[in-house]
């Protein structure tokens, strides 16, 4: 459907406030003490397997935050960068954090530092351990097949936005026998991760992760906040799906008419300038 | 010398050379990929200076007279304290905005990706529209709703239908991976099937 | 490796297995590459639509032939040109290069000036090159309204008017086709705006990647055909040899590269067959031992 | 005159910032950190949600039909943090030297790397800057990019072509119902792309429906209705994981490293 959205419309406005009105409600109701329950995310107890395996035999762990720059996905994982580092840190692991964007690069060294410093082990910390390698895809890629085949990383965690290169990735991971997890939001990608890979953790999963990691209740609110939201979401559809249903039945099976009437509406923003 | 031949050899070397990692990691892959990042890295000041800071920042400031560009370079420096303890903040500052920023993006962007795909599925499912119309409407919804109910993180456990309807979900899921896995094999056989050829004419008359 | 005792025990064989099949995959293609075998081959409805939609372009209306690919698409693109500009002469179909990508129109002018120079065929009154011009909606337009006004001249300079091809054409009603040649998202411009407005046909020449978002287009004939990636090359050149007056030559034959691509394919599944047939023998023997 | 104005805006800049670290404690580091962020993000809500047309004590956008007051700014604002953002490039290059640099000095093993890495960064600066003034350093270029470079890229690319055959061998194993699904609609839509696939249906006819049948109208249908409604559906939970996360950030809420951290 051809929908012009370059400002808010009515329905865009009502539907992300909606969204976020129940995301803050469940995140202040946990922070008040309504902790719930979520799901076990199999992928994600891995990472401690995948770390406490990289100690047995004191070998490092890579982890590649993807090709993002800095944005929601990245900052997503980097939140799970400081798990593993944490743990890492706690096990005297190595943790080595190939990255191809130069704003993300301080911000991934002072996640690092911090994470051995708050285990009490700031000498541990190495920071030849945080490479900057290029900002070209495959440059990275080929970099950190190096990295891994010349390390033999004993676990290997992938996570951010992944493009071709993922498999490039995981191959040469699953090649050194190193534990895989992968997770990211890049859908075209998971196949590959999948197939190369021990766990994988698939879509929405990722943004779960920080939540399931730290079990923190400002993440589980919202984490809840969002199961509301689709469903929400899944309401809006199957409502609509019986409205589309009716209008067929008494339509005879013409959709033009109601293509025109919900683009109509889901444009319509007003006191918007005469002339669209 | 024939500098279309000096390209084409040099060229042949480097595919053999990365393709030498496919055997085990070796002396010759770890040159080439560190000429590759050193050519990464150059391509990139100079992309970055030609394309992003000249046009930009330095013709707007030396050329227009626009002198206020200047504080983008303090802004810029802002991210060097780092490196000092004591004045680490200042990049942490800039940090942050920039992060808010893209938070902010994220509102407009999930408007933008979203909610027309949301539109494209309000599909009708009763007569009289064709039957593979209707089916195929079905199937769509039908697999938005179960793949939906999968990313349920807190519903799973207590409703037969939830669980019912998310394992489905899965099964359905897995099938579209698989068609996006067997849907690329054929442009990955392709760039390898150049690569061969290109090695395999000896000659230097093809592109790169 | 001296550190062999911490690897996973699968590890090794694994690899030595995976070295094998690597050896097997590059030998079959340089097989396959080097000699013209004869592989079962069938054409699909989109490259034979589009073959017949040139077919029946009106000698007097040239063809726009937009190359938007540069060499990191060179596996795909270049024999999808190569198949298209030779047709073009063979048939008589007069055809102008065009690009919104810097070095697609040099690449094709390549070809084009080769296979010109074989079949004896001039530029200016069988084919220019108007070169590349950087994507402007404005540019665009005035190509719909005035085209040789808004291009003004080719890519060696000369006033486009002049040129005995483009004499006739004055605006996007006089092309008698598009085809747009690329591996990035271009093809809603010519749709949009050439198709939609003045109903011009066009044809679609996508890597193997980009294809499956056009059959949308296809269903609705927005586009007249497609040739998906090297099979579509492929196609077209089993179409070309069916020319009685067929004389072609080939920098990238793609029928040996779709060869390739075919026995690659082939292997796949056949490694996913043996590799089953091995899962279940040790599955069982290991039921039995239990 | 304007390289003394640039100079005295130098100085000036970085007065600010020196007063700006005298001036502030920890705490109201902190709230400047938590409003920044918030007002980053609020500019962009703005732009957002405020309709087209609407100005702001007489500042109005030069497309009212399309724009609101603040539309104007997005490209200016785009401009100022893609040029910061080019500027922390030197982060990674201090990086990349130090981490070379010392490898080298000292001759530790795999110095001929680090020297290789450096001869490649400068020749590729050098020539990519300079090549429109001189013939040498357009032929330095041409070996560099299209002898090395390009092929390079090219060849670590279609190293995919390897890995996605071992990668099919190892995963498509009937080991679960799941994994039998994925491998069977890997397998319709792989044979679907070539000649030697298309023959297992062709006897098929291309008419009526029976044609639905045939491996390519399969594949065709998997990559269509069943692969994009799947896609679609993740996208969405996506979407409102995204969207939590921004709100968090947006927010600071969101804990843990980096966030929430002493200033």
């Amino acid at each position: 459907m051809d929908l012009r959205l370059e400002h808010a419309s009515l329905f865009v406005l009502v539907l992300e406030l909606l969204l976020c009105g129940l995301i803050l409600a469940r995140i202040f109701a946990a922070r008040g003490g309504r902790i719930p329950f979520i799901r076990r995310i199999p992928g994600l107890s891995a990472i401690d397997e995948g770390v406490g395996r990289a100690t047995e035999m004191g070998r490092p762990v890579l982890f590649s935050l993807g090709l993002g720059g800095l944005d929601i996905v990245t900052l997503q994982a980097l939140a799970v960068l400081g798990h593993v580092a944490r743990l890492a840190a706690r096990y005297a692991s190595r943790v080595i954090v190939p990255v191809v964007d130069a704003v993300i690069f301080p911000v991934t060294e002072e996640v690092l530092r911090d994470a051995y410093a708050a285990e009490g082990k700031p000498e541990l910390f190495q920071p030849e351990d945080v490479r900057f390698l290029s900002d070209q895809q495959f440059a990275y890629a080929s970099g950190v097949m190096g990295i891994i085949n010349r390390e033999s990383v004993a676990s290997s965690f992938l996570f951010g936005s992944f493009f071709a290169e993922s498999l490039i990735l995981a191959e040469a991971g699953h090649q050194v026998g190193a534990v895989q997890v992968a997770g990211t939001p890049s859908t075209t990608q998971i196949p590959f991760f999948i197939a190369a890979c021990d766990y994988t953790i698939i879509g929405e999963e990722y943004y779960a992760a920080s939540a399931y990691l730290t079990q923190e209740p400002t993440f589980l609110g919202s984490l809840i906040g969002q199961d509301w939201g689709k469903i929400a979401l899944l309401a809006t559809i199957v409502i609509m799906v019986g409205v589309a249903s009716l209008w067929s039945l008494t339509h005879g099976g013409a959709m033009t008419g109601f293509e025109e009437k919900l683009t109509g509406f889901l444009q319509y923003m007003p006191g918007a300038a005469a002339g669209r | 010398m024939n500098l279309d031949l000096a390209i084409w050899a040099l060229a042949a070397l480097s595919t053999l050379a990365i393709f030498s990692i496919l055997y085990r990691e070796n002396p010759v892959y770890r040159l080439f990929e560190h000429i590759f990042i050193g050519l990464a890295t150059g391509y990139g000041i100079s992309i970055l200076w030609t394309q992003v800071l000249l046009p930009n920042w330095w013709t707007p400031m030396a050329g227009d007279g626009k002198w206020p560009w200047i504080f983008a370079l303090v802004v810029g420096l802002m991210f060097y304290t780092i490196y000092t303890p004591r004045y680490a903040w200042m990049s942490r500052l800039l940090m942050a905005t920039l992060m808010g920023m893209s938070a902010g993006i994220f509102f407009q962007g999930f408007a933008r990706l979203y909610i027309p795909q949301l539109a494209a599925s309000f599909l009708p499912l009763v007569q009289p529209e064709p039957p593979y119309v209707l089916f195929r409407n079905l199937v769509i919804v039908v697999t938005i709703v179960t793949v939906m109910t999968y990313f349920f993180f807190s519903f799973e456990h207590r409703s037969k239908v939830v669980r019912g309807s998310a394992s489905l979900g899965r099964w359905l899921l897995m099938i579209a991976f698989g068609a996006i896995f067997g849907s690329t094999v054929m442009a990955r056989m392709a760039l390898l099937t150049y690569r061969i050829w290109y090695l395999l004419q000896g000659r230097p008359e093809i592109g790169t | 490796m001296s550190d062999a005792i911490t690897e996973r025990p699968e590890v090794t064989a694994q690899r030595r297995q995976s070295r094998i099949i690597y050896a097997i995959l590059a030998g079959l293609m340089a097989i396959f590459l080097l000699f013209e075998l004869k592989l079962p081959f069938l054409v699909g409805p989109q490259a034979r639509g589009l073959y017949e939609a040139v077919e029946k372009v009106p000698a007097q209306k040239p063809i726009l032939l937009v190359l938007n690919w540069a060499p990191g698409t060179y596996g795909e693109n270049y024999p999808q040109t190569e198949a298209l500009i030779q047709h073009f002469f063979l048939a008589r179909k007069p055809f102008a290069i065009f690009g919104i990508d810097p070095v697609g129109p040099s690449l094709g002018q390549e070809i084009a000036a080769r296979q010109a120079e074989r079949l004896g065929r001039t530029y200016g009154v069988d084919w220019v090159n108007i070169g590349y011009r950087p994507l402007q909606l404005p540019m665009i337009l005035g190509m719909t309204r005035d085209l040789p006004g808004t291009l003004k001249r080719d890519a060696q300079g000369t006033e486009l008017a002049t040129l005995p091809l483009m004499r006739g054409v004055h605006s996007a009603r006089d092309l008698g086709m598009i085809i747009d040649v690329t591996p990035s998202a271009t093809l809603d411009i010519w749709i949009q705006y050439f198709h939609g407005a003045v109903g011009t046909p066009v044809g679609y020449a996508p890597t193997a990647v980009m294809a499956p978002e056009a059959y949308p287009y296809l269903q609705s004939k927005q586009i007249v055909g497609m040739l998906a990636g090297i099979k579509g090359a492929a196609e077209y050149a089993a179409l070309l040899q069916q020319r009685p007056d067929a004389s072609l030559a080939w920098k990238y034959p793609p029928m040996r590269a779709m060869n390739a691509v075919s026995i690659a394919h082939v292997l796949i599944v056949v490694l996913i067959v043996l590799g089953n047939y091995q899962y279940f023998t040790r599955h069982r023997r290991r039921e039995e031992q239990a | 005159m304007l390289a003394l104005k640039i100079l005295l805006g130098f100085a000036a800049g970085i007065a600010f910032l020196g007063l700006l670290d005298r001036f502030t404690n920890t705490r109201s580091r902190r709230l400047l950190m938590v409003s920044f962020t918030f007002l980053g993000g609020l500019f962009y809500l703005l732009e957002f949600v405020i309709p087209p047309g609407t100005g702001f004590l007489g500042w109005q956008a030069p497309n009212p039909a399309r724009d609101n007051f603040l539309s104007p700014l997005i490209e200016q604002i785009g401009q100022v943090v893609l040029v910061i953002g080019g500027f922390a490039f030197g982060l990674g290059l201090l990086n990349l030297a130090a981490l070379h640099g010392r490898t080298l000095l000292r001759g530790r093993p795999g110095w001929v790397n680090s020297l290789a890495f450096f001869v490649a960064m400068v020749g590729m600066t050098v020539a990519g800057l300079f090549q429109a003034n001189s013939p040498t350093l357009r032929t330095v270029h041409r070996l560099l990019f299209e002898g090395l470079y390009q092929p390079l890229g090219a060849s670590v690319f279609s190293i995919l072509a390897f890995f996605i055959t071992t990668a099919a061998y190892r995963a498509f194993r009937i080991r679960s119902g799941e994994a039998t699904l994925m491998m069977a609609a890997a397998f319709i839509v792989m044979m679907a792309q070539v000649p030697m696939g298309m023959m297992l249906t062709d006897w098929l006819p291309t008419q009526g429906w029976l044609a639905y049948f045939r491996i390519e109208q399969v594949s065709d249908w998997l990559m269509t209705v069943l692969n994009m409604a799947a896609l679609r559906a993740v996208g969405f939970g996506i979407g409102i994981g995204g969207l939590a996360m921004s709100l968090r950030v947006w927010l600071s809420l969101e804990k843990g490293t980096y966030f929430g951290k002493e200033m």
